[in-house]
Parts: structure tokens; sequence; C-alpha cells
């Protein structure tokens, strides 16, 4: 059966891989418009609601408007740098969600170190940001380059303790077998044991996606975009896409990780192989509160996100850790 | 790869397609410039709600933007970053004057520093008259820029030209040179004798008395050498004045 | 003129300004060969308030120095004032501070009135009273609002504009226009009140006190980021203040009861009991925290104009053709941003001489240029939306 | 750190500062004019003038500078206030082709911006300025002093010709 050939490997891979590479981008399109529809709503506002039925059609319109622009690349730009950089941005977004297990047996690369995976493909996202603002060669960009590098590389430390004590819990690395071994109710969920860090896993996931309150590197109001100022067009597209898809992979890393991922939240409700749906709900649930603090709170300032991460985070990270190495020996 | 000189049916659909994306996603460049920057404003504020037409999010960089809304009086110092802005705007992009002073210099026409309109330096393609205009009116002018945008076509019909007036009143074409200089004097009289400078030079000087660091027409010795040697005799009496102060 | 005379007057006058570098050690800068970043901000940019452009130093993120550059919007407001007759002139200065609109025409005809020397019928000078206090709500609040928004909170400036929405509501059921009034006229208001309104605005002023505290002063006040982005951000002393001239909230924030509708009274505000707010700190939450409760001090001043406001003439006996003798007149208000001042000189023409207007923008802006040195980058918006000024009104 | 405001009642003030300018500066145009010290003093001493006022007097806030064109001469009026009621206005004459007067910026350091806008509008230069720069217009492309009686704009609008 040509199915059958199908569920071969290398077929397999590419195909459920370029699925996911379809979702992804679709994923993107489909939350700019989220966003702004939230941003109304917080706002007393209606938001687009002209361009197709209630607005539905706005990222289409967008997306199209912004294939048919004009890229500019500045004049003293270092050319390929700054046109490699978007897609050194985008490639982590969607890279990490090879690793994710959307259902029983549907994940695109069941890898045995799936959260070693997770830290190293994140942090290529910091070089992509570093590589935007280097390559514009602007004033504004090079600071937003420079606050963006110092802002990720340091909340990757609490982002990768805050998981270690999942580690400990599991004694895997794998996705997978994370996710199995918070099966049969939401009281075997990991976030119970592991709220704290939790958490700090979701302040850090802020950090590392560049929302507010820690968008120091785009800075609307002060850098006017950041590393992303120069950007126009398609390129600008990409950089947009690829946050919002890094917005969605941090939703769903913390769902998998701490929520049960695609585990039912009573056993009554398997829906077989629909459980990506639960998936689906926590992943979305976690993006509107992305959303919601967004629109509400204002950002901070580089010495006092600094402060967060290396003088509260990384203590109660390493705290917990030892609380939750201290309670696995005694239990 | 073929060219096509008249209209066929691969052009007149991406052009629907393609207008249908544009009109619907216009981004405003976030650019207030005087009393009808909060009526923009108010606008895009809950009451008015610009982003219903998908018009709402305010690009705080020119790159990302579709249309500049000319939202307050243009002054002639303003109107070389007017210009500039423009020219860093992507293709394509479109203009809106919103109210008097924006169209004609409004109530300070007079004025020795006043553009007598932002059609002098860049070309406009919809007038929103008003001093201020209301919100409404904005909309008005956004959904007429809609209606321009949709009558677009990539073959076989002339683009209409947004306008721009010289000094003597006669219409020419968008130029990209900066001419906002010559022409943007306004009616002031001025006594004779007074020499200009034919360019606009902006450099920045390093180290020096803080207070030269915000001379536009400042020019490096050096590359003033450089000028003097293109353009024969004929350094400008204010660049002399320069050299005394950075000796000072 | 002896251009080049004076030119030489000039060159011969020394620049003395302290060290610009204050913050970067020269010996370390030398050794390391470290530089400064010079930045360009404005005029286009989203936390300008306008047509500012800010020539900065940074070290880093430290700002060494702040240069600001006006005159983007320099709308030669003096000299058209020269060349139009008094009356006329009013609707020039409606575009002076465009979000003090009214007491930008309250000081203006509080100057030529003063040349004059003509009556005003007290319901005049009640509703005058009345609607520059809705304006100083409708500047306030919008002013807290871009303060959040500069900080990133992008809601509380739309809570803000709803409520000026609403008294723009007001003010074109009274005078016709929603910002542009020409309603204040010499010897009066231009009409009078439309016959419910009083009613409305007295409804509306009891739903906004209301409103203010869960739709501001909790979501501002309660927020941990807020009180870390502005508390202790450009501490000013009192002698500072002073010094720089600063007037209106940045000053009051730092407890100089310093109110030109109490110190230099005008109108009827003598006979309004208000207090002058203050407060002690002098740091940009400080100066929310005064722009706050000058609200609720406005909302107690319209309930007393809306109580006390006799029957009678809305208009003195000016014609229309106003010819002041020869002279001067002065006229000094409490607006929004701090004291705006008013001088108009007289020849006995139709025109005035010449028409110069104090801006408290302009004033209080020259704080920019004292206190910027030493902070971070991002603390530019909080320091702006200290002073909040307005750009038509430092440009003029 | 705070700031002393001066005390006692309006008209006590007033009669103190005319005296405390009187006695020390000798000057013959000094009257009252309701809350207004108005005093009339040559170019030369207006800074000792202000610097009475801040040190001895202690009148703290300069509000404006105004400069009036006279056609051949330029009428200066430095507005002073000591925020509790009192005014005094400081006038002064500027004659002759050199229109050069001393810098009040070290008495009142608010002056900086409002004679640079001075010297911007009408070209009086302030000697002593620590950074005389234009503030509106540019400093190279615009070789005019606007503000002059002798710049004229286009339109002039009075109601001659008017019912």
């Amino acid at each position: 059966m040509a199915l059958e050939y199908l569920e071969q490997e290398p077929w397999r891979f590419l195909i459920s891989s370029a699925t996911v590479i379809f979702l992804v981008l679709n994923i993107a399109a489909v939350l700019t418009l989220a966003e702004r529809k939230v941003s109304a709503y917080i706002q007393l506002r209606y938001g687009p609601n002209r361009v197709g039925p209630r607005g539905l059609l706005q990222p289409a319109a967008d997306v199209v408007k912004l294939f048919i622009k004009e890229n500019v690349s500045p004049g003293r730009a270092d050319r390929w740098v700054f046109l490699a950089a978007p897609i050194a941005m985008f490639l982590p977004a969607a890279a990490v969600w090879l690793v994710i297990p959307f259902g029983p047996g549907m994940v695109v690369a069941d890898l045995n170190i799936g959260l070693v995976y997770f830290f190293a493909i994140t942090s290529i996202g910091a070089l992509g940001v570093i590589m935007a603002g280097y390559g514009s060669r602007s004033n504004f960009s090079l600071l937003g380059a420079l606050r963006g590098a110092g802002q990720m590389i340091s909340y990757e430390v609490p982002l990768i303790l805050s998981l270690l004590g999942v580690a400990m819990l599991t004694g895997s690395l794998s996705m997978v077998d994370i996710v199995e071994y918070q099966a049969g109710g939401f009281w075997n969920w990991i976030i119970w044991p592991q709220l704290p860090m939790f958490l700090a896993f979701f302040v850090s996931g802020l950090a590392e996606v560049k929302r507010i309150p820690f968008d120091l590197p785009e800075g609307e109001s002060e850098i006017v975009g950041g590393f992303m100022i120069e950007y126009s067009g398609m390129t600008w597209a990409l950089i947009q896409a690829s946050e919002f898809a890094s917005m969605a992979v941090m939703s769903a890393v913390a769902s998998t990780l701490f929520l049960g991922g695609w585990q039912p939240p009573l056993p009554f409700l398997d829906l077989g192989v629909f459980n990506w749906l639960w998936l689906g709900i926590k992943t979305t649930l976690l993006i509107f509160v992305f959303q919601w603090i967004r629109w509400t709170l204002p950002r901070l300032r580089m010495d006092q996100l600094m402060d967060l991460g290396w003088k509260i985070l990384v203590p109660v990270t390493i705290l917990w850790l030892f609380v939750t190495a201290g309670a696995m020996l005694v239990i | 790869m073929q060219k096509f000189d008249e209209p066929n049916i691969i052009t007149t659909s991406t052009d629907k397609l393609f207008n249908w994306a544009r009109k619907n996603s216009l981004w405003p460049l976030q650019f207030g410039l005087a009393c009808c920057a909060i009526e923009m404003m108010s606008t895009g504020m809950a009451h008015n709600d610009l982003e219903r037409f998908g018009a709402g999010f305010f690009a705080g960089s020119p790159r990302q933007a579709d249309v500049m809304i000319v939202s307050g009086t243009v002054s002639t110092k303003m109107a070389e970053r007017m210009t500039r802005l423009y020219e860093q705007m992507p293709e394509p992009k479109w203009v809106i004057a919103m109210g008097a002073c924006a169209i004609s210099g409004g109530p300070f026409l007079d004025g020795y520093s006043v553009l007598m309109g932002a059609d002098r330096v860049i070309p406009v393609d919809v007038y929103v008259p008003g001093c201020p205009p209301r919100p409404e009116a904005l909309i008005f002018g956004i959904m007429t820029l809609q209606k321009k945008i949709e009558r677009e076509q990539q073959v076989g019909y002339e683009k209409p030209r947004p306008a721009l007036v010289d000094e003597e009143g006669n219409i020419r074409e968008y130029l990209p040179e900066r001419e906002y200089r010559q022409i943007s004097e306004g009616k002031a009289h001025r006594p004779k004798g007074i020499k200009r400078l034919p360019r606009t030079y902006v450099f920045q000087r390093k180290g020096l008395p803080p207070g030269s660091m915000t001379d536009v027409g400042w020019i490096p010795p050096e590359a003033r050498e450089r000028l003097k040697a293109r353009r024969g005799a004929g350094a400008s009496g204010s660049g002399e004045r320069e050299e005394g102060k950075e000796g000072a | 003129m002896l251009r080049e005379e004076r030119r030489a007057a000039e060159e011969a006058i020394t620049l003395i300004r302290p060290a610009t570098s204050r913050l970067v050690d020269p010996d370390i800068r030398d050794e390391f060969g470290l530089e400064t970043l010079d930045m360009n901000m404005g005029p286009q940019h989203p936390a300008m308030h306008g047509l500012l452009r800010l020539i900065l130093e940074l070290d880093g993120e430290t700002i060494v120095r702040c240069d600001p550059v006006m005159g983007y919007l320099h709308r030669c407001q003096e000299k058209i004032a020269e060349n139009r007759t008094y009356p006329a002139v009013i609707p020039l200065t409606d575009r002076l501070d465009y979000f003090a609109n009214m007491h930008n025409e309250h000081g203006y005809c509080l100057a030529v009135e003063d040349l004059l020397g003509v009556e005003i019928p007290p319901r005049a000078e009640y509703i005058r009273v009345l609607m520059c206090e809705l304006m100083r709500i409708a500047s306030h609040l919008p002013s807290i609002g871009f303060l959040l928004l500069e900080l990133g909170a992008f809601t509380p400036i739309l809570y803000a504009f709803r409520e000026r929405e609403r008294i723009q509501n007001f003010f074109e059921a009274v005078t016709g226009a929603r910002m542009m009034f020409h309603y204040i006229r010499i010897g009066g208001v231009k009409a009078d009140l439309p016959p419910d309104i009083p009613e409305k605005i007295w409804e509306y002023v009891e739903g906004l006190e209301k409103r203010i505290k869960p739709d501001f002063i909790d979501l501002i006040e309660g927020n941990e980021i807020f009180i870390e982005r502005t508390r202790g951000i450009s501490r000013l002393t009192q002698e500072e203040a002073i010094e720089l001239g600063l007037t209106g909230p940045p000053l009051r924030c730092t407890g100089v009861a310093f109110d030109v509708r109490r110190d230099y009274p005008y109108s009827v505000y003598p006979e309004l009991d208000f207090e002058v707010v203050t407060d002690t700190a002098g740091d940009v939450e400080a100066s929310y925290r005064v722009r706050i409760k000058e609200v609720y001090e406005s909302i107690k001043i319209i309930r007393q104009c809306l109580e006390k406001m006799p029957e009678g003439e809305v208009m003195g006996d000016v014609g229309r053709r106003v010819r002041p003798p020869e002279g001067e007149g002065f006229g000094r208000v409490e607006g929004p941003r701090g004291e705006f001042a008013v001088h108009v000189v007289s020849d006995g023409s139709d025109t005035p001489y010449r028409v110069h207007y104090r801006d408290p923008s302009f004033v209080n802006m020259q704080l920019l240029q004292e206190k910027m040195p030493g902070h971070y980058l991002p603390d530019i918006m909080p320091i702006m939306g200290l002073v909040d000024p307005v750009s038509g009104g430092w440009d003029k | 750190m705070a700031v002393a405001l001066p005390e006692g009642s309006l008209e006590e003030r007033l009669e103190r500062y005319l005296e405390g300018f009187r006695s020390r500066h000798g000057l013959e145009e000094a009257r009252v004019e309701g809350n207004t010290v108005v005093l009339g003093v040559d170019p030369g001493s207006v800074p000792a003038v202000l610097s009475t006022a801040r040190q001895s007097l202690g009148i703290l806030h300069l509000s404006f500078i105004t400069v009036v064109d006279r056609q051949g001469s330029f009428e200066l009026t430095y507005e002073l206030l000591d925020m509790r009621g009192a005014r005094v206005r400081v006038k002064t004459v500027l004659q002759g082709e050199e229109s050069v007067i001393d810098t009040v910026t070290g008495i009142y350091p608010t002056a900086n911006w409002h004679e640079r806008e001075a010297y911007d509008m009408f070209g009086v230069a302030f000697r002593g300025h620590p950074d005389l720069r234009r503030v509106y217009m540019w400093q190279d492309h615009f070789d005019h002093h606007p503000l002059l009686k002798s710049f004229e704009i286009s339109t002039k609008r009075t109601f001659e010709g008017l019912r």
C-alpha cells in the first residue's frame, strides 16, 4: 500500500516535517490576527472586522501585501548578514516543533535528548538577533542587538535550570517520555510538584521570545523596533512570523513539559487520535496569557531585567532543584 | 520572462489580489506633526478604531509603513526630514495630507518657516481638509485612498501621478532630488545680498564644543575642500564662520 | 545691521559648559580606546511628544549628554500675530499648545483685556473657568496615558482617550469644534452654554470621579513595573526645579506650591475652593501623582462653577473692532503644563505691535538637558512624561 | 532642601522690593503698579539688578524675557515673579547698532533658552551666554532674525477696507 510506503523513513520524516513547517507558518499568521483581536477586546475596541467575515482574512491581506512590498536593504548594510538574519531567526522557531509530541506516536522525531535539543535550538535565535542588529548598521538596531544578546543569553540560564527539575522527576530527556510520565489525569501533571519552576520557565520564556515586559530588543517606544528597524516587506514579515512562532513554541513546550502535553486532564476525556486537541487547547491558553500580559504591563529596563534574571530566577530555580532532589531521596 | 504590454487575464487577476491586499493592509507611519496628530491618534483610539480597516498598526519605522499621514504644519526645517522619511518608505507608498496646514499651509501660510503644503516636496494622494479634520474625515480619507488603490493596474494604464507643485504653481513630476530648499521659502520677503548654501549637508562633529553638534550646514574642512575643488571658487560665507568657531 | 561685526562678537563669546563625560573615567576611556556612541533621536520618533530631536551621547546605555534640538514645528506664531488684528490672533493661540487650547485663548484674552481695561460679565468668567478645567482633565489624563504608552503599556492611553473623547463632545456642543475652539473672545465668550449641557457635565464628572480609581489608579499604581520604572527617575530638588524655571506639575512634584491660579489669581479663581496639589519626591512617579490629584481638584472646581454660575450676559461691551490704546498688557494663566503667560505690546493700531508667549513646555524642557545625563536610555521616556511637552507649545 | 519663598503681605513685599532696588541701585524710574514693581534700568546694570532681586530680595522665578523691536533700539522686558503674588518688571532699552547685552544665565539659569530665543528671533547677542545657538531656525540656511520689523512677511491683515 502507498500509505505503508509513506510510513517508511525518510518519507515519513519529510512529510511530517513539511506538515509542521506549514503549521508553524499558519500559526504565525493566525496569531497576528489573534493578537490584534485580543488587544482590541482588552482596549474596548473591535479590532479588524472589515476584511472578510469578522476580519478573518486580515492576516491574508497582510501577508500578501508584505510579500509584494519592496524589500529595502540599506546601502550601508552588510547585505548577506542582513538578509540571512530573518532566516536564522525563523528556523529555530520552526525546528523545535520537530520534537514536540502531538499525540500518541505523533512526533516527527522522538529524540532521546529532546530537552537538550530544545535548549540548543532556542539559543540559536539569539544569533539571528545579533546578525540583524549588526547587519543593519544603524545605531538603533545595534543597541537592540546588544540588548537582545544580553537578554537572551542571560535568560537561557534560568530557562535551562527550570527544566532540570522535570528531567530529574521523569528521569528522561525525551519529550515523549515526559508526556507519558504525566498520564492519568491532571493531578499527575508536573506543574504541581514543580510550580515555582513552571513560573520561572514561563517568565524566562517570555524573555526568550522577547515579549512585553521583556521586549527590550524591540523597545517600540525607545529604539523603534530595535534590531528590526531597517527591515521591510517579506524579511520583516519573517521576523514577525518567527516571533509569533517562537511564542507558540514556548507555549507548546510549557504545556508539554508541565501541563501534560496531549494527555487529557481527566482519563475519560481520552480522544484517541484526536488527543492533539488537548495540546492545542493548552497551548492556546498559554498564548492568551502571553498576549494578556503584553497588553497590560509596561516594559522593564535593562538593569532591572538582569536583576530579575540573575538575582531572583536563578536562585529560586536552584533552590527548588535542591528541594526536588531532597524530596526524591526521601520518598 | 514574458513582458506584458496590455492587460490580460494574468495581470488583471493578480491586480485584483494585490490591490485587495494593499488596500486592506494600509499601515500608516507613526508620524505626528502637529495638532492634527492628536486627531490622528483619536482616530486610532477606541472610539473611532482605525484598526477595523486593517490600518491600525502605526509603524514606528518608515521601512514598515505604507501610507504617510502628514498630520500638521510642515516647517521648512521639517520638510527635509519629511522628504527623507518619504524616501525611506518602501514602494508602493501613499501620502495623505491631513488638515489645512498640510494641504496649503493653512493659517500659517504667511509664516517665514512654513512650507505651503506638503505637496511641494512629496507627492500627495489624498487631501483631507479641516483644521483639524475630524476622525471621521480621516477615516473617509483612508477609504478614499482604498478606492484609489483598487483602480491601480500593473500594465496598460498610466498611473495618475500625484501632483507636485513648484513655486510658480506649475505641476510637475516628483523628483527625488531634495528640492525643498528652493521651493519651500514661502512668500517671505528676504533682504538681498545673502548667500545660501546650494545644498544641505549634515555631518556630525566629534569631540568639539557641544554647541556645534547641531549645526545642520556644517561641513568638515576636508569635505569642503573637495566640494570647493568640484564647484570651483565659491565657498559660502557661513563656512568661514564655522572654521572660526571650531578653532575657539 | 552690522552682521559681520555681530558675528565677531558672537565668536568672542566663549563656550562655557560642564565637561560632557561625567560617567566615563577618562583614563579608562583612553586606555581601552572606548568611544561614546552618538545617537540621534527624532524628530520622527514615537516617544518625542511631537517633533523633538535629541542628540544623545551614549556610553553603553547610559546617557552622557543630551542636546534637544527644536524648531521642527516653528510656525511663526509671534510674527503672524503681528500681522493680524487682535481678535484674529485668538484662533492662532489655539494652535500653540494643542492640549491646552482653552488656556491659551484665556491667557491671550486676559492680556488684551488688560490693555483695554474692559469688564467681563461674571457668567462669562465662570464659563471660561469651567471650560479651562475640563480642558485640564482632557490634557492630564492623556499625558498620563502617554507616559504609560512610552513605558510600553498600550492600554491606559485608550482609557484616557475615551475620557478625552467624551470631554471633546462637550466642547463640540458648547463651542462647535473638537479641538480648535475660538470660544473665549476678548470681553467674554462666544456663546452661552446650551441649556442641557451643565447637567450633562455634572453627570459626567460624577461618573469620571468614580472611574478614575479603577481605570487609572488601580491599573497604574498597582503595577510593580511602573513603580520600578518611575520611582527615583529624574529626582529634582526644589532648588533645581526653581533654578530651571519649571512650573506646573514638574515644579509642584518637588513640593513648591506655586500655582498661578492661587498666587496670581485671575478670573473667578479667588472665589473657588481648591487645593494646590504638591508632592515631595520630585520624581516621575510624583509628577504622575500630582497630575492624577489635579484631576480630582479640577472636578471639584467644575462642580463649584456649575453651582455658582450666575445668569446674565456672556459678552462684555467690546466691539468687533478692537483697537487698544498704546501700552502693554499681560495675561498669565495656569495651563496643564505650567505657567502660560502672554505679553502684548500695542502701538495703538489694529494689530498688536508685539506678542510674546511664554509657554511652559518650552521652559520646562530645559530639564532634559540637565537631568538626562546619568540616566539610562529607556529613562528618556519617563522623563519626557514628567515634562510632558507639546511641540506646538515649545516651537510656537 | 526646602526653598524659602518670600513672607509677608503683598503690600509689604512690594514696598520692600521697591526700597531694596532703590537703595542699591538708585533707580529713578521705579514705581509700583498694582502688584508689579516696574523698574527702568540701563542695559549695563541689568545683571546687577537681577542679582539683587534673586540674592537679596529672594525673587526666585524668571518668567520670561520679551524683546520688542522699536526700529533702531530694542526694548527688553524681564518679568520676575516672587511666586506669592508680586511681580517685578525690569525694562531696559538697547540703543545703537551693536545690540549686545550681558547674559543673566549666571543668576537665573532658566534664562538660558529665553536668551537663545531672543537671539534667534532678534539677533540680540548675550555676552557670556554658555550656549548661544539659534533655537528655532536653521543655523545656517536662514540668515535672518525674523521678528525684526525689517523682516516682512507677505500679508498684513487689518480692519482697513472692512466695514
